[in-house]
């Protein structure tokens, strides 16, 4: 009994009215002049076409191949990603960890859903979902495995908690293998969950 | 407050369930809300922190039972009313008895989102705790808004980073002022948090009236 | 483990709605639910703590919402499975394969209630703590059962009463032995769990191996 | 914003179909003989009609009205229960708390939902609810408020929380006015919330 464990259906299924009472709000809304419908339209275009990982990943691929930024990443990431032309909401203050052979950092917000909106767009769902807020910081080993990472026990952990208006960025590991590929093309390598610390890159198959 | 949202160290929620390429959206009501709230934020008549809090005061088996944005949704319902730019009969009716101009236009929403909200602010304090000191979370337990988690309260850990002065959640949330304090970058080790057997690290941006010497 | 049930020091769960003339069911199927309950128990086929674990596993969502007596339903439901006392297809069907003999014949239901289930045992080991002495309660989170709650980890309290030898739950819940251990009453000030403008005294019944010297 | 609270309604109305759902498994278990029908009647009508608060409310009277009892029940309450005929589930180990002009005594069990059956049969809707559970040990004043009970500040508040099998029984004060009633009559004044800890007993009326 005591390994009994329900499975969970943690409310990804929406109830059917849902998207009907959405659309009343809106329409009242955008009727009242509370809203503008092509503002609303400007910004879901943003999130879904403009501001998401591959922000990130040139922040990335940069600072594999430019030793000088990297070293600026490091010291202010907003500043550093501001040369990039990314910033502003959910970016406002940013810092860059970066992964090591010895070091791995993985980013979680346990109180709510904090997440590098200028660099990495908007949270995947389980991101925002409660066993990956609860368990990261107690058991990250646990939580990086059912992601399939499974790392050596002299790596160290570092779980960033966002707490505040810090957000974070992990720079991962540039993968073996890659030492020839460009900037551009090492970009299209990294992907969203190796700057949340969830995956790690693999090796390039030349 | 010590809500169902301050979840870091629980056990039960089950496995997590990685998408490897998921949609930015699932459904389409989903972008609209996500768009609706940060519309409705444009006016300005509320803030980040009390956004946040309004979330914690959810009613916690609907804060765990509930997609996330429907989440927002319902929170959203509440703010338009609460912020005056509906009213409860417009909410019933779905008929508007008067119209507004829009906050945020179309043609401002770019140079909006790329503003953002900094929340740093200057303070002339000088910093009570340096690099490298020990520091003690406080047992404190309000029953506000706090960023404050409840895990680490009571426990010891080494400050690493100096963020200078940010809004305080703890006061704006409840539209008492920013009050701004110095935030620090602190590590916890995994032992100290959870005890024997656990290993690496944890670490908080904790405001400095979170903290006291250790 | 550190589960929705271990509420204590929670906020956000609204006022508390005192009955004063409450009925002891407020509907028939709860009667039958908990009848069912301390019927299928008379098997003796799993223990008090194991079932209080059971309850701790489900969803916490759910754990929320239900009410109280549907939450002993869906565990009932669970029990007989899992104790081998009904099978997947029986549920399923509704009809019984094979038949058996009711542990628990009716008119031995006052004796065994009468009885209980003492959780008392003798141990040889001298208390480890005396009475008056400074404990502090181990900074420990177990993924299994435990009934040491999170609000008084790493605070430090009083020894007020030997209880003597009792069953442990942390072993019993998951079918390990009993490992009695001796059990103490610790008086903690509402100051150290919650910090200061907190008053009065909280006590808890705490296993010899929940506390270290302070 | 930050004062909005939803109505809470924690699930005290039943799913409709919990009722043919658990009437569907009764059916089950009795025709297969897992349990005799005539011992569910049996536990119920135990817990309806013979054990419940009446139990405490005469240990509580003989405790006021006989001080040899009394000193029986703070040093070994099981044992001195047991001399009226009370013990058993639930009530196998037993301390008893005497509320005095000093101090106030509170019983809950944030964990899950322990209570002194023996003595107060099953426990209230409320006891087993998460705001009492959650409340009681760290705001046992608003908590004792909402049951209409305010202590002068300089009462001690005792709050029990029932973590193992040890079961708590609270002596109410003897109410004002009550000198010259018999053990019986005492009984009849003494409630079940005031052996809880969440009602204090109002001065009798001549």
């Amino acid at each position: 009994m005591s390994d009994h464990h329900h499975d969970h259906d943690h409310g990804q299924a929406p109830p059917s009215d849902i998207a009907l009472r959405v659309k009343a709000l809106e329409t009242l809304l955008v009727e009242k002049g509370v809203v503008d419908a092509a503002a609303l339209d400007a910004i879901i275009e943003t999130y879904e076409h403009k501001v998401g990982p591959r922000n990130g990943a040139k922040v990335v691929a940069r600072a594999w191949t430019d030793p000088a930024f990297r070293t600026r990443l490091l010291a202010d990431a907003t500043a550093a990603i501001a040369e990039l032309g990314f910033g502003g909401r959910q970016g406002e203050h940013m810092v860059a960890v970066e992964n090591t052979p010895a070091v791995h950092n993985l980013v979680v917000c346990t109180l709510c859903s904090c997440y590098p909106w200028s660099v990495l767009g908007l949270p995947p769902a389980w991101y925002k979902a409660a066993p990956y807020r609860a368990r990261s910081v107690i058991e990250p080993r646990a939580v990086l495995a059912e992601f399939d990472v499974i790392l050596a026990s002299e790596v160290e952990v570092r779980v960033w908690d966002s707490t505040a208006e810090i957000r974070y960025l992990v720079i991962p590991q540039r993968p073996a293998g890659s030492e020839r590929l460009d900037e551009a093309a090492l970009a299209a390598l990294v992907t969203r969950d190796s700057m949340i610390g969830t995956a790690v890159l693999p090796p390039v198959q030349l | 407050m010590n809500g169902i949202h301050d979840m870091g160290g629980m056990h039960g929620f089950g496995p997590i369930r990685p998408e490897r390429d998921p949609p930015v959206f699932h459904a389409r009501w989903e972008a609209r809300v996500l768009a609706l709230t940060l519309a409705v934020g444009a006016w300005g008549r509320s803030n980040i922190d009390a956004g946040r809090h309004a979330r914690e005061l959810q009613p916690p088996d609907k804060y765990l039972a509930w997609p996330y944005y429907q989440s927002w949704f319902e929170r959203l319902v509440g703010q338009v009313v609460e912020q005056g730019l509906v009213t409860e009969t417009e909410l019933a009716s779905g008929q508007p008895e008067t119209t507004l101009n829009p906050a945020l236009p179309a043609d401002r929403v770019a140079a909006v989102l790329e503003a953002g909200g900094p929340s740093a602010r200057p303070i002339s304090e000088a910093p009570r705790f340096g690099i490298g000191d020990r520091v003690r979370a406080q047992t404190i337990n309000p029953p506000g808004h706090t960023r404050l988690p409840r895990y680490v309260r009571g426990r010891v850990g080494i400050i690493e980073r100096d963020h200078g002065g940010q809004v305080l959640p703890d006061t704006n949330a409840h539209f008492r002022g920013e009050c701004p304090q110095r935030l620090y970058g602190v590590r916890f080790t995994g032992h100290e948090l959870w005890g024997e057997g656990a290993r690496d690290s944890v670490h908080l941006d904790l405001w400095e009236g979170y903290l006291e010497p250790a």
